[in-house]
């Protein structure tokens, strides 16, 4: 099941996660522990100058496939290759963040509110060139904010966080991450906290760092629009394993994956206003069930339970990987059993209603 | 920021009074010899027991000394107590409740265990029985000792509190960064704690300086210094409640409480300015906002 | 209101009103958080009316008085909160004269409380009361307002309400923190429906929530609506769930409606460049990707708020006249919107 | 230096949650104050034997003192085979220590020779208890009712006036506050008795009148020093639950003031009062022996008070014990309240 | 008053005595013997001893339940001829071989030796008659036996002595323990008692404190106290004058200024009389609200002593001498710089130490000025609690202290300085904690204890008051006394310190018996 393979083969990965899979052990008063089964079985290659995304419902383990890459998280299983060569157990020291950076949800938490962004950029300077002087390490600051479009950008070295406004906290924290010239950028969910007016300048810049510098980035997001806006690729998540994956176009024009179909078809999208009525579009979105535990997962493939096209060997075997060309790839019985044309067919509410009224098991 | 720190009149009237009493601290040998002219331990056999005069403004004990001269060398006494054993306390706080927060696991388990065994220990008792078996100790000895066994309460408060900045992003961005932990502690986590520390460092001064008291009140005192607690002592030793010496026993006794008072509004002051759900309910914000309302209906009914 | 609830609720009350009856007017509503340096109004001039089972979408960016509002009509706001000017008038369906909420007392307030206007909280996780079950807290609002409807009358509605938005019976027993977060942002409507309003004030209902969850909490918003009939104040930042969801959407910024109409009329042709901007600020799902630029610049500051128009330090097409006037709503066919650049319908 | 963080503290899963065994958590509870009251019998048994002073030694320092002629070095002897054999090794005295608390025997006084510990403290604990017993309770009661008051009604006047008032109150020693009701209440006005703890010359219900007129006097000393701490306490708790949504919640839905003031304002503000319970506990007291001291009540304050003025080491060894295991009792209490009061309750340490 | 003396226990109201020892609860402990220290109240009444000593007439020995006592040619042995209508309260007569019986005790059980007694062997020569032999000749030593109480052979021989708490107390005093609760005793009069009958027929003692029972004695609660009460005669005395009565009877001995004569640097006399010339003991008994108490130099008390005191010490007040200070200290070669004393290059920074207990800073703050603003002289106050304090004394840990000095009789005065309890520093002396090693002494004492004639007593005691007063050993500064509260509303019948042949106070063994024999009830 753990084929690692990579959807573009002429360059080198610069990050990869090779099958790997997070449990964590959790307590609850009573002393019983439980596993949680985060993260099972992944892997996601990162390219220079290429971003991926990762889409999927909340606690489906986005932040913890985040938080292996960055090494964070020791990986229960599997390994985290950076350019090509397995990262040893515990090594994740200065030279592994000098290649790979975590930029937070919420630029707010991400900034010490005690310090300056002075602060926060000499520092990161400062532990990874030790010999600089402190006339140059300001020289380098303000060419990091600038890099990130907070011009002038000496103006803004001296101000505490509350003094500026979210857009401009997450630009700092992105310079900040940049002070050490990495290689790859992992965004988790780097916009969702910021006002809708300035998500797209975020997205812009993002692009441009991956376009421009070359940088390999991991973006993160529940939201499959700004997803399609921005990366190249789309790898979508479900209850901790990987779904489906390929071109975002692909991924999100023509779903191979009954789960992708719903969410493609969940978000907003204002242009569907006027095509459909509006109890149309949410009729029957009641019954779109909710994501299951990941203590004990149901069995076979994790989205059977909700899935209306599904069959009884989707409750009791995974479905493999199966490769649909272009670097896209999906798991799902379906493919294996020629269904595959069902999920474009009609709409999955649609699908749902009929499977309400006609069980398919 | 600073200036609405400073214009809160909570606030204000703490510095005033922990700054006032510092003050005392700081230049009461100064201020009673050279500019009252009083000495704490003369005796003025023509005035024994008198109440407050223009010669004695706070009237005299049993020994004919002057109550405002002990009142103002107490405040050295009892001060420096409260300050030193506060500082103790509030290093090993952070020791235990930082140093436990911070690592987590094992650390947290033992240094936590212990902590908690602190703080459910009675620690008066234990101070008066620990001091009792070092009878006749000096200031210093019942600093320490206080400072020993009081800190446990902080330690949690910290430990609480370094559990929820440790994982905040910022401490793990600036890991991510290459921070050793010393730094990640010094730099990042303790400037984020300093007002839970100031906080602390201030219940701890307020509850070192009750406790002398008290020890001085049991007898556990330094006979050489002058504390609040001590004159309390003297005072109750000399039938001074009995005879209606209130000049003698009261004045102590309200500074205790004053410095205490000023304390805890210091504290209750950060804690509003911090927590605005608290400071939505101060009496200035209600005042303010029922006038303009007021104002508002009244403009309605003459509309 | 002492006909017991469970026999409202299953006749369809809406079917009887008129469509276009007004249910609440806010009229020049005004509202300041009293500071040491004076007041800052979070609301300036706000007017609106809504109709008898209209959806109205209230957008804006974080700050812009969207909650201020709210607490405001629902006249749940506290010191330093004030209303310092406006009327905000509620007309029962009974036909009896509408009263203004803003002169109630407190007693009176209470008595319209959920009976009238109900309320959804913009985060399920703190609205329910932690350490009571949820049954009961469902229990005491049906008792406080039917009080003959008796303990087992208002366990029973619980069910029934609780089964409206699909949640088991037997959680009636369970705490809020033994269910997930799109359960409680359920159970909330359910509550906001317990005593039949005729106005449910929501506030960001959906922000906590992932999108298919989203999506369900919606739809179930949309068909209660249509079964018992109250018209719906919904609040979020996310204008493109509005879009689709709502009847008419107001636009606020800093304080003040800048643009209000129906949602098919903002889409496709927003009048003001703020909400040009905001409607743009969505990449689309399916058409043709081009680069888009949001809004330059970040809201302002509501105690440092800019001259004249306050958009006009971000605004792409300001003129002069931005810097010094502040613009009124200007009626437009199918709606209104406050820009210097608009000329009102009739003179056009 | 590795990254990964600890993996034991992590916040609930969205989905659900097992309902936590309340009664699992109080074992857990139990288990921890055995271990500090292991702890603290320990450290019952360390401290004297880490400190100068020999409990015999002492004895015929008091017996020299009294009749003023030098003692025989044989007394000294055979009163230490008294206190047990001085030879033993700190091992077979540990053990012997753990073998006599086995048996409720806490030694034997050493200016009350040969009256055991245990009965000296065993006569005060009653009266200790009743007197902190009650006062804490009423100092509960009324500190956070008032504090209820306070903070649901913050930046009002009675918030303006009582809140500075119980933050001064909070302030003032005990001793100092017991003196001056002496002072006013039992000097000046004359209106209860200054000492004691009981009219001896009454019996029956008379006798238990008299206790309670004793005992006014310094059970409202107690009250009164310690109900501030509990109003500032539950006052801020109050201010900063009111503002929860839930609470808005609870007024949205038009109920009755009282009702939301109590279960939704109090009833939630009140459960840190649970986990803050230690401390003040301690506190209490600490200043109820203090309190005692200046009424002469025959608690185990004044017996401590008595014992640390005599070096009685036995005494205060025993008093401390006493305490110490009362207020580990105290605690356990205040815990299994906590565990009913709140469904969330998960173990935090 | 018929009404008082027809023995009807309605209108006999009880005589109440507030103690105020400390402590607020009373243990059951009868044993006379225990080594406890805390014992119950006023075993007194219940115990009586062999003899009494009698403080109207310089501490001497007068007979109690001895007649007589006759001392062997070489006074080594002393033969006791006891009263033979004695009887326990049980109705059994006191015999010889009671006596021996209870002397015996102390021997026995080392650890009941709570009283140092010094003879060897105790044995009942006859129905009425016991024999008591000493190791050496003894005849000053007698007043231990006013310390030891007779006990019933034929109950007290059954208990283990060391752990028994004797409940049911039987001896042959005039009361009886009628009830007993932690805070009140309550004693009832024997109407077969030897000593004759009383009018008070209960006493009860309370434990209470100074301050309560102050209080309480304005209020008539209490009726007997022996708390000090500094301007008690303003506070209490002045409210009442018939009823009130706040009366002092001196010890004997005096609050005295022990110095370390075996350290430097008081073991030079001229700097121990530069010292004791600079004590302003008028300012200090001033501040006790006691004028006119200061101590002579002798350490023995006018009032008391009258008879032995040398002429020219007789009611001698030292005043403060700060020439004569001066000139001693000039004569003792030290210098004084920057406040601490200096000889051939030692420099000594001298303490004195004091009980915190009892309130003592101030008294030595009094001193510690007038030695700094008379000759410069920096004293550092050391005070501990009692027990401390008394440990430090013990052992000689000490430049300077203040203790109590004093005790029965001439001899008992003196004989602490005798080297015979010398004990190097560092290790615990019972008595002489000045380390006072002088031959001289030493020869007086040994003469004193070896001679039964008054006149050569008198005359060893003149020498013994020249030694003290030249050689300053220790300086007395005030004299201490019992103090006795009485609110005589209901009792009267009270001596006063102007004339009495026993002390009035509720703690004196055979006085407080000869005090309650003698209360009359008050006419109302
Ligand atoms: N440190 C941890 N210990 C135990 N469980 C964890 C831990 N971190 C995450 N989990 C669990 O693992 C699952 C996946 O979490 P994760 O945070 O990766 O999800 P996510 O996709 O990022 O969700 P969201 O969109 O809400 O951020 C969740 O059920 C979560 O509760
Ligand atoms: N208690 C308060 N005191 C002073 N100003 C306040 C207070 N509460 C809110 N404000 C200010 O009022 C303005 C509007 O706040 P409001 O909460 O209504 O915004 P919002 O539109 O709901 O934002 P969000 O999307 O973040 O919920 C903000 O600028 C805020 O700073
Ligand atoms: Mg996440
Ligand atoms: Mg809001
Ligand atoms: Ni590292």
């Amino acid at each position: 099941m753990s084929s690692p393979t990579s959807t573009a083969t002429d360059e080198g990965t610069v990050l990869s996660a090779v099958d790997v899979s997070k449990h964590f052990v959790v307590r609850n008063a009573v002393g019983d522990s439980s596993v949680v089964r985060a993260v099972e079985h992944a892997s996601i290659d990162l390219y220079a100058g290429r971003i991926v995304a990762v889409v999927g419902e909340s606690g489906s383990g986005k932040t913890t496939l985040a938080r292996l890459l960055a090494r964070f998280y020791e990986p229960t299983e599997g390994e985290i290759r950076l350019e090509d060569v397995p990262v040893g157990k515990g090594a994740a020291g200065r030279g592994y963040h000098q290649t790979v950076q975590l930029i937070f949800q919420d630029p707010f938490g991400s900034l010490n509110p005690v310090h300056r962004v002075w602060h926060n950029l000499d520092r990161a300077l400062r532990i990874h060139d030790r010999r600089t002087g402190r006339a140059e390490r300001r020289r380098r600051a303000i060419g990091l904010l600038e890099r990130v479009s907070l011009t002038p950008g000496a103006d803004f070295l001296d101000k505490f966080p509350h003094e500026l406004s979210g857009g401009q906290r997450q630009r700092v924290v992105i310079a900040r991450a940049l002070a050490v010239a990495p290689k790859v950028l992992l965004g988790d969910e780097p916009i969702s906290m910021l006002d809708v007016s300035i998500r797209l300048e975020m997205l812009n810049l993002l692009g441009r760092l991956s376009r421009d510098e070359g940088l390999a980035m991991l973006y993160i997001t529940h939201d499959i629009a700004s997803a399609r806006y921005v990366c190249d690729d789309v790898v979508v998540m479900y209850a901790g394993q990987m779904i489906e994956g390929g071109p975002k176009e692909r991924v999100i024009g023509a779903p191979a994956h009954p789960y992708t179909k719903l969410l493609v078809e969940s978000s907003p999208d204002p242009d569907r206003v006027g095509t459909t009525s509006r109890d149309e579009q949410f009729a029957d979105a009641e019954t779109l069930g909710e994501p299951p535990s990941l203590i004990e997962p149901p069995t076979g493939c994790r989205f059977h339970p909700r899935c209306p096209f599904a069959m009884s060997r989707c409750a009791l075997q995974e479905p493999p990987r199966t490769d649909l060309g272009d670097g896209h790839w999906s798991r799902c019985w379906l493919h294996e059993e020629g269904r595959a044309d069902e999920i474009g067919a009609e709409s999955y509410s649609a699908a749902l209603a009929r499977r309400t009224t006609e069980p398919a098991l | 920021m600073k200036t609405t720190f400073l214009s809160h009149p909570k606030v204000r009237f703490g510095l005033v009074v922990v700054g006032f009493f510092v003050g005392l601290a700081v230049f009461g040998p100064w201020l009673t010899g050279t500019v009252l002219g009083i000495d704490p331990r003369a005796n003025d056999i023509s005035a024994i027991a008198a109440p407050p005069s223009s010669e004695h403004w706070l009237g005299t004990t049993q020994f004919g000394q002057d109550v405002l001269a002990q009142l103002i060398a107490g405040a050295r006494g009892s001060m420096f107590v409260g300050v030193l054993a506060a500082l103790i306390g509030t290093v090993l706080a952070i020791v235990f409740g930082v140093t436990a927060g911070f690592f987590g696991g094992r650390t947290d388990h033992i240094l936590n265990f212990v902590t908690n065994l602190f703080m459910v220990m009675p620690v008066l008792p234990l101070i008066f029985i620990v001091s009792g078996y070092l009878q006749g100790t000096g200031l210093w000895m019942i600093a320490i000792i206080i400072g020993v066994f009081g800190w446990a309460g902080g330690a949690r408060t910290l430990r609480a509190q370094t559990l929820s900045v440790r994982n905040r992003d910022f401490v793990l961005a600036m890991r991510m960064l290459g921070e050793s932990n010393p730094r990640l502690i010094g730099a990042e986590v303790l400037p984020h704690l300093g007002g839970w520390i100031a906080s602390m460092f201030l219940s701890a001064m307020i509850g070192a300086i009750l406790a002398e008291a008290g020890l001085a009140f049991l007898g556990i005192s330094d006979s050489g210094a002058i504390s609040w607690g001590s004159m309390i002592q003297a005072a109750q030793s000399q039938s001074a409640v009995l005879r209606g010496l209130w000049w003698w026993f009261v004045p102590p006794g309200l500074c205790i409480a004053l410095i205490g008072t000023a304390a805890a509004m210091l504290n209750f002051g950060v804690d509003e300015l911090s927590n605005p759900k608290l400071r939505s309910a101060t009496r200035r914000v209600v005042r303010r906002t029922r006038r303009v309302e007021r104002a508002v209906a009244a403009d309605a009914r003459t509309a | 209101m002492s006909a017991p609830a469970r026999t409202r609720s299953r006749t369809p009350a809406a079917a009887g009103r008129p469509a276009n009856e007004v249910v609440l007017d806010v009229r020049d509503l005004t509202v300041e958080y009293i500071g040491p340096d004076g007041a800052v109004a979070a609301c300036k001039d706000v007017t609106l009316s809504l109709r008898r089972g209209e959806i109205l979408g209230i957008a804006g960016e974080s700050g812009s008085g969207k909650s201020t509002l709210i607490t405001a009509l629902t006249r749940l706001q506290r010191p330093p909160a004030t209303t310092t000017s406006g009327s905000i008038t509620f007309h029962p369906a009974d036909g009896r004269p509408g009263t203004d909420l803003v002169g109630l007392s407190a007693r009176e307030l209470r008595r319209m409380r959920w009976s009238t206007m109900s309320i959804v909280l913009q985060s399920a996780m703190d609205a329910l009361n932690p350490v009571m079950r949820l049954g009961d807290q469902f229990v005491d609002v049906l008792r406080t307002h039917y009080p003959d409807l008796g303990r087992n009358g208002a366990r029973d509605r619980t069910t029934e309400l609780l089964a409206m938005v699909g949640i088991s019976a037997d959680r009636a027993r369970s705490f809020p923190h033994e269910m997930s977060g799109g359960m409680r942002q359920r159970a909330t409507i359910a509550l906001a429906l317990a005593c039949e309003p005729e106005l449910v004030v929501m506030d960001e209902p959906t922000t906590a929530v992932d999108v298919v969850m989203q999506r369900q909490i919606l739809a179930q918003v949309l068909r209660l609506r249509r079964e018992p009939g109250f018209a719906v104040i919904m609040v979020t930042h996310d204008l493109s769930l509005l879009l689709e969801a709502a009847d008419r959407i107001a636009i606020m910024y800093a304080g003040r409606i800048v643009e209000v109409g129906t949602a098919a009329a903002l889409y496709r042709d927003p009048a003001h460049p703020y909400t040009r901007g905001l409607r743009d600020s969505f990449p689309p799902l399916h058409a043709p990707l081009r680069t888009l630029q949001g809004i330059p610049g970040s809201p302002p500051d509501l105690r440092r708020l800019p001259s004249g128009c306050p958009f006009h330090p971000r605004c792409p097409v300001r003129v002069e006249a931005c810097v010094s006037t502040t613009p009124a709503l200007v009626p437009l066919p199918e709606q209104e919107a406050a820009c210097l650049l608009l000329t009102p319908e009739e003179s056009r | 230096m590795t990254l990964a963080p600890q993996l034991t503290e992590v916040a609930a899963p969205t989905t659900r949650l097992r309902v936590p065994s309340r009664w699992a958590f109080l074992t857990r509870r139990l288990g921890f104050y055995l271990t500090a009251a292991w702890a603290a019998i320990t450290l019952n048994f360390l401290l004297p034997r880490l400190m100068p002073g020999d409990p015999s030694i002492a004895i015929v320092d008091q017996l020299q003192r009294v009749s003023g002629r030098q003692l025989p070095p044989e007394t000294l002897v055979s009163i230490q085979t008294l206190f047990g054999d001085p030879d033993a090794n700190l091992g077979e005295q540990y053990l012997a220590y753990l073998g006599q608390l086995a048996r409720f025997d806490l030694g034997t006084s050493i200016s009350r020779f040969p009256t055991p510990v245990a009965d000296l403290v065993a006569a005060g604990l009653p009266w200790t208890l009743m007197l902190v017993g009650t006062t804490t309770v009423l100092a509960f009661v009324i500190g956070t009712g008032l504090g209820v008051l306070t903070g649901w009604k913050a930046g009002g006047r009675f918030d303006a006036i009582v809140t500075p008032a119980s933050t001064f109150i909070s302030s003032v020693p005990y001793f100092w506050v017991a003196l001056i009701a002496l002072w006013v209440f039992a000097f000046e006005l004359r209106w209860l008795p200054s000492s004691g703890g009981y009219d001896p010359d009454l019996e029956g219900p008379a006798f238990w009148l008299s206790a309670l007129r004793y005992g006014i006097l310094p059970a409202a000393t107690i009250v009164f020093s310690a109900f501030g701490g509990w109003l500032l306490g539950m006052r801020n708790m109050t201010v900063t639950t009111v503002r929860e949504d839930y609470v808005l919640l609870a007024q949205a839905k038009g109920l009755a003031p009282s009702r939301v003031v109590l279960r939704y304002a109090a009833r939630n503000a009140m459960l840190p009062s649970f986990t803050g319970f230690a401390l003040a506990l301690g506190g209490v007291i600490g200043g109820a022996l203090l309190t005692e001291i200046v009424f002469s009540y025959p608690g185990i304050g004044y017996l401590l008070y008595d014992s640390l003025t005599k070096r009685d080491y036995p005494v205060m060894q025993g008093v401390f014990l006493l305490i110490a295991l009362t207020v580990l009792v105290a605690n356990l209490i205040a815990d299994s309240v906590y565990v009913f009061v709140d469904p969330r309750v998960r173990e935090q340490g | 008053d018929p009404d008082g003396t027809d023995g009807s226990d309605e209108d006999v109201p009880a005589l109440v005595y507030g103690n105020t020892d400390g402590g607020t609860t009373y243990t059951l402990n009868y044993n006379v013997y225990s080594p406890a220290t805390d014992k119950s109240p006023n075993s007194a009444l219940v115990y009586e001893p062999l003899v009494r000593i009698d403080y109207s007439d310089g501490g001497n020995l007068v007979p109690w339940l001895a007649e007589s006592w006759t001392f062997s040619p070489d006074g080594t042995e002393v033969t006791f001829a006891l009263r033979d209508d004695v009887t326990f309260s049980d109705g059994e007569p006191m015999t010889a071989e009671d006596v021996a019986f209870s002397l015996s005790i102390p021997l026995e059980h080392a650890e009941l030796n709570a009283t140092g007694a010094t003879y060897e062997a105790v044995e009942a020569v006859s129905e009425h008659e016991v024999l008591v032999t000493y190791p050496a000749a003894s005849y000053s030593s007698l007043n231990q036996f006013a310390n030891l109480q007779i006990v019933p052979e034929h109950i007290w021989s059954e208990q283990d002595l060391t752990t028994w708490t004797n409940p049911e107390p039987v001896g042959t005093g005039g009361f009886t323990v009628a009830a007993f609760s932690p805070q009140q005793v309550t004693f009832e009069a024997r109407d077969d008692y030897w000593g004759g009958t009383f009018e008070v027929q209960t006493v009860k003692v309370v434990p209470v404190t100074q301050d309560t029972v102050k209080a309480q004695l304005l209020s008539g609660d209490v009726q007997w106290g022996t708390v000090s009460w500094a301007n008690g005669e303003d506070e209490f005395v002045a409210l009442d004058p018939d009823v009130n009565h706040y009366q002092l009877y001196a010890t004997g001995g005096a609050f005295s200024a022990i110095f370390n004569t075996g350290r430097a640097p008081f073991d030079d006399v001229h700097l121990r009389r530069a010292l004791a010339m600079t004590i302003p003991r008028s300012d200090i008994v001033a501040t006790l609200n006691r004028p006119g108490t200061e101590a002579g130099p002798t350490g023995l008390v006018d009032g008391v002593y009258a008879d032995w005191l040398l002429p020219e010490y007789q009611g001698l007040v030292q005043e403060v001498d700060v020439e004569g200070a001066l000139a001693e200290l000039a004569e003792s070669g030290f210098t004084v710089e920057g406040g601490a004393l200096v000889r051939d290059g030692q420099v000594y920074n001298p303490t004195i130490s004091f009980n915190t207990d009892f309130g003592w800073e101030a008294y030595a703050d009094i001193m510690i000025n007038s030695w700094r603003d008379n000759l410069g002289l920096e004293v550092t106050p050391a005070g501990a609690p009692g027990a401390a304090l008394f440990e430090q004394q013990q052992t000689g840990q000490f430049d300077i202290t203040i203790n109590a000095t004093g005790g029965a009789g001439v001899y008992g005065v003196y004989s602490g300085l005798s080297s015979q309890y010398l004990a190097p520093e560092g290790e615990q002396a019972a008595t002489n904690y000045g380390r006072w090693n002088d031959p001289a002494t030493d020869d007086v004492i040994a003469r004193m204890a070896s001679t039964a004639d008054p006149e050569e007593l008198r005359e060893l005691g003149h020498e013994m008051q020249r030694i003290v007063v030249e050689g300053v050993p220790y300086s007395p500064i005030y004299t201490s006394y019992w103090f006795i509260d009485i609110n005589a509303s209901e009792w009267t019948g009270w001596p006063t310190p102007e004339d009495f042949s026993y002390i009035p106070s509720p703690q004196q063994g055979p006085d407080t018996t000869l005090t309650l024999l003698g209360l009359r009830r008050a006419e109302s």
